[in-house]
């Protein structure tokens, strides 16, 4: 099962609304769900646009066709027209649509304004029409109608019951039965980080809001009395970043979130947070660039500037998760790593992946360890001398804070000696440089292996390799293709630095072909592994106008 | 405690010989001298720059970040650990040039720190550029034909901003100076205290001979700090004379009084959630 | 020239309905007309914002750069091209926040340039976050229980800054925006024209009736404009009553006055150099 | 001939000027000469050294090992004694060295304390004594004082006649004959960058100082009245990228110069430059990293950093002078590609190459073509509709500047049409992305041939790849390794974006063994080359404890 609703109108029609309405509705009925939100960079007008697939496994990606389309105006009627299926429908107030169209029209803006007093509300009754042709029931309509609004549910509860009644339709696809949900969880991507922040015992957040990286200054900032964590909105993305150093170096788990742009201004501290060996988690939520670019969009253009990003050389972690399950694991781990190696935790996702709404298996905390990696005042109690800077073999020199001993804590942008002191002592130079370097190897063995299907040797086949958010697009096009002829596999990368080069090294030593699917123009992945192994991808597909990706396009790019 | 206790020793002090740094260095372990401060509850917390240098010349606890992020970096760790006392200690270049933007927002903020601006109207280290502070006129290799940019009169900022304290003073007399930091970490809010200091190397035209004869202080003239007006005046005031002393303070509560978390506890130290913590936050998914 | 000249058609304008960016747009047109300038000799810089939007509703010449870094680019433009008549405009987030540091450092360098900021207190384009002119107590998404910084008083900061013009509008009243606007281009050095505008979308607070309500004219309660502690003082007054006009200004020269080779020519203009042209230079190397 | 001469004291002690006069006062006898600075990060104090090769041929690296020593305090005699050749000769006050020494010693301080009345002039007093120990004649000495202390030559010119004339020595390699020199320079990297920038017609500068990038801002500050150029010191450098794009919009070629972490507060600007497509250029002096790192050392840790520094993708032309006189061909280039295509040009240097002084062949500004690629007034006034993004085959856009015609030139940060307004259309999108990438096809043919040597082909040769100002010490190491087997080459990048792929291609097909040597630890060349080509390095040599390279350090690792 398979099925496609868009819903499209102008910004401040709720849009927005009317698509998590939708799909919490199918989530309460025990499907898999996934919304993705297209919208211009306005307040008013332009266009928005929510695509839910409703499917009965977890789905991961969104798609160009459309099984029922809501349109909310003329302009979005024609936009997205082209992209209805043949059999598909149409559901619109009546005014739009011209007579003899395999359509669903109702008088939903009359009903809203004489009825309801209400205009906006023309939506939530053609939403509720839908329902009824989708086969939903009215009940978990009316619920999430509840749960998105909250207070202010009335008159939109009517609304949806007014559309669902009085549309005599028989449901499109024989109904969808509600069946008893497994532990499944209902967020979004961006939720799924701040979540993941908060679950990993984040305590310090500052930020300067920037599309897609706001949502989890926003979760945050929601949770932060529930959870005791300090939420700031810096006056700059500089502030937010010296900020969290500051915070980090005093014990708090610190945070920063952003996007490109403001992560730009960042990069100066994150070169300080390599040398003063502070962890700090960075959330990079993608957008198209250069510069401005494309706000509302999505891209991967970041990858080969977040891991370059910083004068002097020091090691990092980064993720790019690939789904909002994986986004909370990595995001804890990220603070993890963060903390046990003392390195900045870079995560890269991208507004496809903030902004939609997916189903995924119960998040569970208890999965990754979350313990303290610093001296505790005992243990600092019974040391001689502290060294902040102290040589170990691993290059990770136990840490502690301020203020809980006698010790005192000393960190130095300049380079330092082992006890935080100013030097210009070009052999201790030497050492530390080293020293930084070495906990790679340890941050090396920490990784998972990439994620390969299906499962056993990739000998014969063509690879279709991938990284971040174009998991679900990527793997349902291997699915696809493997229908017709068996020959296809997907690899991909959810951790990419340090890069898992012998996984790699097998993937090329077994693969046929290697093709890179990413969303920027010059296959940064591709050149990432190249520049680390020398292996490189034989063919690129790239998109990098600002959508996601989709199996059916990956699809017809493999098969060209 | 006494002052020797906060000064490092069997470290090599890179200020040059002559400079008003060295006083103001005296005055810092003097003022945590009065106010009995264990070293290990100060962060000192410092930037970029010859002044900058003094987190590695004081014995606390000391964070030597990036230049012109001094103000934010204390501000972060004071938001986490309102257990601690924090002191921003830079140069003018630092805390008005490069950090300007974080000094203006943390007076908004009104965090619980003492900022402590070394201000030698120069940009030392780097070799003697005009600094923010410059005075029209002021000839370097950077500047051949003077400065034409007006000075910051950073007191005049923060009053106009409504900091919680700004004061001024001059490096040549050190318990004074001392007092007035004091006085600056005991006052809750955001605190300024410009410390006008000669720089033999770089700045020729405002020497220890030409401070002393300008400065005064306002208290003996009858100022009343509480009086906002009346502190810009003396901070706009034109002229060869400087004033000294508190200009400006104001009660109130700080950001940490009146922030819902910060005000409860130091979250740095609060524990690690633990799973089960984690269930009310997860349920609103289900 | 007539205001429509200056206003581009064919062009979606993306603002939202009631939005008082419509009444600023037709301000700044309208004060382009009493200047009768030419749309090619205006360049009007803009950063990112839903107000920074406007360098694309205005049919003059346009820089739209980045968020917060307008006012610096404007200087760039101006330092290079004496000849052009620069305006900066954007959002108070843009001018005040991320900004901060160029505009203290522009008012300063007294370049001869126009800021105009929308200042309509909230983060308009990004969703409704506080700016840093929000009111103490206001809640928005990310600030769930409430701005708990001071707003900055944009005008204060400017006089106490000694800027050469300060004015303040609301944007309720267009033919008196218009007329600051051109006072402002008028006058040489830096100007700032902060303008009170609703943001309908997300501001519940201050609403168009809420400005009504509470703006005057300092002109009519008889302000002299070249008082700066005067204007200080209305600057910083608490309390209901909102002042608008001229509140400060002062003669004197500009940067570009002042500077030796920008008085002398547009050096973006001068014609590249020659090979002979470079022998002195080369010489000293011999 | 192969001299070393190394001058020795703390900050404040005038080391480098005695470093300058010495250069200068063999400059003008007709020698080459390399002048390496040491020195520590502050004002007074501290540890400073220069270091004077001087040769009959060019030279461009520096020595470990001195022939003469002049100490001018007993810590620097002691740091310093281990590296004078055993036949070599110290010099310094008879209170510092014990007697039975080889050394030359005079009562330099007293001399300067009680007949001079200037205690700094023992300096010197003693510099005098070794020129005459060189050989150098005392006129030669007289004139470098006078134009390296000009109107405070006196007592110094006296000082350098004492430690002349009573200083009883033989001269140390039998004198030195001074000949008619042939058209030669004296300068330093910095100088030769800030004159290319002026004779590339360079007329504004904005920058916050920065070491070592301070020099080029310095240098132009004091040639911009002479020269027509406005040059501001900003209040941090996000403003001084921004003020430089600003200008370059206007019409004015505009210039940046910082270090690394300076640079990292330009990424955001430099981003933009790429989205406007307006020409700017950047100059990093590089230091050793991370955040503060070592200020006034020497390091080439920004390569990656530098080339993928930015969100969004965007060609850049990026330049690594190999000396002083590329230094400034390089600059002259960069300037005029950055205007020809609208790309910022990135010229990455280092504390070494900007701080040393080498005599190099007259500077000929002829020889790079410096002209207006912009719309003349007269051309633009035929225009119908101007658009500054018009879509090209180059991708490069005709460019007009405001406020010379009635066409308005309108330039924007967010994706934007072929005029410049602001748009979401993502068929533009994907267009203007494409457009702007195109020009690194043209920007590719500009590039001149890595240099090689000795010339002709490659075959059987280890190749010793190396970028950037370590020319010197690897040409001269490869041909002292040469010399016991002709087997060693020296292939030379300096211009690294784009990268020169066919001819890479072409030494690895070629080569025996390729070694890398790069003052960093992590091999960045050798990355990038990979990235792009697939091909890695055999070896790396690396140095990054914040000293230059010399040919003794690489024939040694080399050799091992
Ligand atoms: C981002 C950045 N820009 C520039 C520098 C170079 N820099 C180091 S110290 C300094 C100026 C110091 O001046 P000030 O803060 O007044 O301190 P002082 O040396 O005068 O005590 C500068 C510009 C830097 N370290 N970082
Ligand atoms: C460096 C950077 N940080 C953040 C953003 C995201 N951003 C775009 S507009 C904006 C705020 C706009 O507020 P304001 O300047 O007040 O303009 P308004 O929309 O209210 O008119 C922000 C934070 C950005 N574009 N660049
Ligand atoms: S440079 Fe000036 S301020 Fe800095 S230590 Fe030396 S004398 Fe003092
Ligand atoms: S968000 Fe507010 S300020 Fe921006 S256009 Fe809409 S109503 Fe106006
Ligand atoms: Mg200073
Ligand atoms: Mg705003």
């Amino acid at each position: 099962m398979d099925l496609v609703v868009r819903v499209a109108g102008a910004a401040g029609q709720g849009v927005q609304s009317l698509g998590e309405i939708l799909a919490r509705a199918v989530f309460r009925c025990g499907y898999f769900v996934h919304g993705e939100f297209s919208y211009h960079s306005r307040i008013r007008g332009g266009e928005n646009a929510v695509t839910v697939r409703i499917r009965d496994r977890p789905v991961f990606a969104t798609s160009e066709q459309a099984d029922v389309l809501v349109a909310l105006n003329q302009e979005m009627l024609e936009l997205y027209r082209p992209w209805l299926q043949e059999k598909g429908y149409l559901v619109a107030d009546e005014r739009l649509i011209s007579s003899g169209e395999k359509a669903l029209t109702l008088p939903a803006e009359e009903w809203a304004r004489k009825e309801l007093k209400q205009p906006l509300a023309a939506g939530v009754v053609l939403l509720g029409a839908a329902a009824r042709l989708l086969g939903i029931s009215l009940e978990s309509v009316k619920n999430a109608v509840a749960e998105v609004f909250g207070e202010k549910a009335e008159p939109n509860l009517q609304a949806a019951e007014m559309g669902y009644a009085r549309s005599d339709t028989k449901p499109f696809m024989g109904g969808l039965p509600c069946f008893g949900r497994g532990e499944t969880m209902f967020l979004t991507g961006g939720q799924a980080v701040g979540a993941g922040a908060i679950a990993a015992g984040c305590r310090f957040l500052a930020s300067y809001p920037m599309t897609p990286g706001t949502p989890v200054l926003e979760f945050l900032a929601q949770n932060a009395q529930a959870y005791g964590i300090v939420v700031e909105q810096a006056e700059d993305e500089i502030a937010a970043i010296n900020m969290a150093l500051g915070a980090s170096y005093a014990g708090a788990r610190s945070m920063v979130t952003t996007s490109g742009g403001g992560f730009a201004l960042m990069v100066e501290g994150l070169s300080l947070a390599g040398m003063i060996e502070t962890p700090v988690v960075i959330h990079i939520g993608q957008r198209p660039g250069p510069a401005t670019g494309l706000p509302t969009r999505t891209s991967q253009e970041n990858l080969l500037f977040a891991l370059h990003a910083g004068h002097g050389e020091f090691p990092r972690y980064l993720a790019a998760p690939a789904t909002a399950e994986d986004a909370f694991y990595l995001t804890m781990k990220a603070f993890e790593l963060a903390e046990k190696y003392h390195v900045p935790g870079i995560l890269l996702t991208d507004q496809f992946l903030v902004d939609s709404f997916v189903v995924v298996p119960a998040l569970d905390p208890g999965k990754v360890a979350v313990q303290n990696h610093w001296l505790s005042p005992e243990e600092l109690e019974k040391m001689e001398r502290y060294e902040r800077f102290a040589l170990t073999e691993s290059g990770v020199s136990p840490r502690a804070l301020p203020g809980l001993s006698k010790h005192l804590v000393l960190v130095d942008s300049d380079e330092h000696d082992f006890y935080g002191r100013i030097t210009e002592d070009l052999g201790i130079r030497k050492v530390m440089v080293e020293k930084r370097l070495r906990k790679e190897q340890g941050l090396a063995k920490e990784l998972e292996a990439p994620w390969t299907y299906p499962q056993g040797s990739l000998r014969g086949r063509t690879v279709l390799l991938g990284w971040g958010s174009t998991f679900g697009a990527i793997r349902e096009a291997v699915e696809i293709l493997n229908e017709k002829e068996d020959g296809y596999a997907h690899v991909h990368l959810r951790e990419l630095s340090p890069l898992p080069t012998e996984a790699l090294e097998r993937v090329w030593n077994q693969a046929k072909e290697v093709i890179a699917i990413e969303g920027n123009a010059t296959g940064q992945l591709g050149k990432l592994i190249s520049a680390d192994t020398g292996l490189r991808p034989h063919r690129l597909i790239a998109r990098y106008d600002g959508r996601p990706f989709t199996s059916s396009g990956i699809v017809q790019e493999v098969s060209r | 405690m006494n002052r020797e206790a906060y000064l490092t020793d069997g470290v090599e002090i890179a200020w040059c010989p002559g400079c008003g740094n060295f006083a103001i260095r005296q005055a810092l372990a003097r003022a945590l001298g009065i106010l009995e401060l264990p070293p290990e509850r100060v962060v000192l917390v410092t930037g970029i720059g010859q002044a900058a240098k003094i987190a590695h010349y004081v014995n606390v606890n000391g964070f030597n970040g990036l230049h012109g992020r001094t103000v934010a970096a204390a501000a972060g760790i004071k938001m986490v650990r309102p257990d601690l006392v924090v002191i921003a200690e830079s140069g003018d270049g630092d805390l008005y040039g490069e950090g300007g933007n974080h000094l203006i927002h943390n007076i908004r903020r009104n965090v619980d720190i003492t900022v402590i601006a070394h201000d030698n109207r120069v940009y030392g280290l780097t070799k003697g550029q005009a600094s923010p502070t410059a005075a029209v006129g002021y000839k370097t290799r950077a500047q051949p034909f003077g400065v034409i940019s007006r000075p910051l009169h950073p007191l005049a900022l923060a009053i106009a901003l409504d900091a919680a304290f700004v004061a001024q003073s001059f490096s040549g007399e050190v318990e004074r100076t001392a007092e007035l930091i004091a006085e600056g970490v005991r006052h809750r809010g955001f605190s300024l205290i410009n410390v006008l200091h000669p720089c033999p190397s770089w700045n020729r035209v405002q020497t220890f001979a030409w401070y002393k004869e300008r400065v005064y202080s306002v208290e003996k003239e009858g100022h009343d700090p509480r009086d906002q007006a009346a502190a810009l005046k003396l901070a706009l005031a034109e002229g060869d004379r400087i004033p000294t002393g508190i200009l400006y303070r104001r009660e109130g509560p700080s950001f940490e009084d009146l922030h819902p978390v910060v005000s409860r506890t130091s979250v740095a130290l609060s524990p690690l959630p633990q799973p089960a913590d984690l269930r009310p936050l997860l349920a609103r998914f289900q």
